[in-house]
């Protein structure tokens, strides 16, 4: 079975670490905030200035001029800092932010990733999406691994406009997790009841499959 | 009072040689911390024209927007211009100018402009379109492109407390753009939700000091919030 | 704890790590905001042939000048190293490679450093020495030259409070070059006069969020003037 | 006569303006201080990190952490910001400090100056004073006309290695005020007593002499 939303986010909160900086981007990747493990903490960065991001307000709480990246009403925690967008984007650029998790439409095997821009579809921007990409060190990126028709979005070359060029060795998508490295998608694990076939069929890039490929496992 | 007295009465006094074809620089994140009563007196001036320079666009009919209603912007320098319909279509209908800039760059190219330095090489955008015609160079075996910095015939902020020389004081994330757009203006103007006098902010937590700022003026406008989220307790 | 604890006992755990030949970056001006404690427990170590990155190099038993007395500096980044007689010394004996550095410059290339900025252009330097061997070029009719940013392997930070998450408030001028030190270090340790809980700071007040902050710890050196001038009564 | 270093600190401040912020180099500049027409106010920057700098302290507001850039002991005025010393030096290369007085060994009718190193005495650096020449606009040189050799300190081109290239349109010296433009130095006024021809024997570089220069009148 691929695995729903909530799995992917959860498999993708594993990779956390205790006193982990982490920038989560809009979407599906919001969702790992949700399954940080109990015993470790971590801070979550919000391009627009903050450091510390908490949950959403209560209805006492809301403030207008506290909000995050993707615009929305929030808290800060107990330590947390407060900043100009040009500090905000310093750590990221400046590779202070440990851990990003993002989304997109391709990622290639070269490292490539696009996920701003969809040619003939409006232009919206890019928003702070190429500075998270080509400032983070450790970046992974959480998305299906083809896309509603069965096109697969893992690819020899992207296709659409890029939102950062070598920067992406790590791919968790509904099916498998995979490491990208030496031009090619490394299976490293595949989702429960998913088969290494399955994977092989939906991967248009090179994909190369070790002996050791391990199977997810939820509770 | 002093040459440092900075605060003006009106925002008509605000944004006096406001002119048809400036570029305006314009602090906010969304509609978190923009400067709207400036942006209403520029909407009442009907000044033509203008390029801005922001993170955002604003909402149809609050922010930024309301200059695209009354079309009165010919260029967008923006990292992120969705929740618009108005900007949409004038795009779409090539009555509006877009250079989409990412976000950290853009905060970056404003904080530059205001310190004096023209250009700075990021790995932002290396290997994208928004590396196209700019220099590529590589330090220490990664690549980067040359970005240039930007400045504003004015710059427009919004401030939770400033005082009569014009050292500013953000609220929360309303911060944002702000401290680097008020760099990055020939003349910035600062709309502050209070005014106080010269002495009453401690001077190491000033986050944008008078120097930077040419006029103050008090602002009144509501706060409006894009996305309300809550957590129900 | 948490991992976010950064909060050392002492300040041989502060500085584990640091290793002969690595380049170490300090804030402080003068003898003002120095991190003396942190130089004194180099000092002890007696690690050798060090880079040093610091406006000033301190003077003769103070400041970074302990360091230069115990000969275990090999190179020093630095805008004016007047006041001190024994860097005289090992200088013109050649026992000292010097680098000088514009002011400006060195602070905007410990930022950029930190900020991932691999070079900037800057005006500061063009036509003199300090242009030697870098690219010109000119924006807007002026002539400005490429400097690369500095990063050090650890950055030494004098603090006035710091929280356990290593966030830091700085006193006066004793901010000066620490906040920019504290973003250029890959390992970034803080002394710091008062050390409190998270949350006793208040966010939007912070001059180095935590993120550049990997240890902190208490200092407790004496605080010394370089110039003491007095206005008489 | 030529000024005294009190008159050439009184002459400068003729320049200020009622708003200005102002940098003061080490030396006689720091004297304009005391030179500050009553019916205006400045604010005067330190490149260290201080907007607004006050007298010295007294004994009982001694501070070892308020300093200026001369690492003297200071106050700070009502109104005073204070800021990291790269936000010091952005106001500097921004164009945002409105007035700035230095010394200098050299000034040549190119606008460039000299003023931190001689070779063969030893170097101690340049400190702030290549970036305050480079990135103001308003830039005033005070220095003695000629050495205490009798040799020239106006240049048709320096003789030390300079501190910044075609940066400096004024200078104030004991003898003169001039303005350099067109590769030439432009004697605007004169010390009282002191004759056109006093200032064309020590000026080395090319003098203009307009016809409407005027003698300096002081208290």
């Amino acid at each position: 079975m691929p695995l729903t939303r909530e799995q992917m986010a959860e498999r993708v909160a594993r990779e956390l670490q205790d006193g982990y900086y982490v920038n989560l981007g809009i979407g599906i990747p919001t969702l790992v905030a949700n399954y940080i493990p109990d015993d470790i903490e971590v801070m979550l960065h919000s391009e627009n200035g903050l450091l510390g991001m908490g949950p959403f307000p209560t209805e006492d709480q809301v403030d207008p001029d506290m909000v995050n990246a993707g615009k929305q009403t929030v808290t800060a925690t107990t330590g947390a800092s407060i900043f100009s967008s040009a500090d905000a984007f310093a750590m990221i650029r400046g590779g202070h932010v440990d851990f990003t998790v993002l989304g997109a439409f391709e990622v290639d095997t070269q490292g490539n990733i696009a996920s701003w821009m969809i040619p003939g579809k409006l232009v919206k921007g890019m928003g702070g999406a190429m500075d998270l990409v080509a400032g983070a060190d450790n970046i992974i990126v959480i998305m299906t691994h083809a896309d509603k028709h069965g096109n697969s979005k893992l690819l020899g070359e992207c296709t659409l406009p890029l939102t950062g060029a070598g920067c992406i060795s790590k791919v968790l998508t509904d099916l498998a997790y995979m490491e990208i490295a030496d031009g090619a998608f490394i299976l490293k694990e595949t989702a429960p009841g998913v088969s290494i076939e399955d994977v092989q069929e939906k991967t248009a890039g090179k994909l190369i499959v070790p002996n050791d490929v391990v199977e997810m496992v939820f509770d | 009072m002093s040459g440092f007295n900075k605060v003006v009465d009106s925002f008509e006094a605000a944004l006096e040689g406001v002119e048809d074809g400036m570029t305006l620089v314009s602090g906010g994140f969304g509609l978190c911390g923009i400067p709207q009563d400036l942006i209403n007196e520029i909407a009442r001036r009907g000044t033509k024209n203008l390029t801005v320079v922001s993170n955002n666009c604003g909402v149809d009919e609050w922010g930024l927007g309301v200059l695209l209603v009354n079309k009165q912007v010919a260029k967008a320098i923006s990292s992120y211009v969705g929740e618009n319909k108005e900007f949409e279509r004038q795009y779409l209908e090539g009555e509006l100018e877009l250079t989409l800039t990412p976000q950290g760059t853009l905060a970056e190219k404003l904080r530059a402009g205001g310190a004096g330095i023209p250009a700075f090489y990021t790995a932002t955008g290396y290997g994208t379109v928004v590396a196209e015609g700019k220099d590529v160079r590589a330090f220490n075996g990664k690549k980067y492109i040359l970005e240039e910095s930007i400045t504003g015939d004015f710059a427009l902020v919004h401030a939770k407390i400033a005082d009569h020389y014009g050292n500013c004081i953000y609220n929360a994330t309303a911060q944002n753009f702000n401290p680097c757009a008020a760099m990055a203006g020939k003349i910035t103007v600062v709309e502050a939700e209070e005014i106080v006098a010269p002495g009453e902010l401690d001077p190491s937590q000033i986050h944008t000091p008078g120097i930077y700022v040419q006029r103050v003026v008090q602002s009144k406008a509501e706060k409006r919030i894009e996305f309300r989220t809550i957590t129900e307790v």
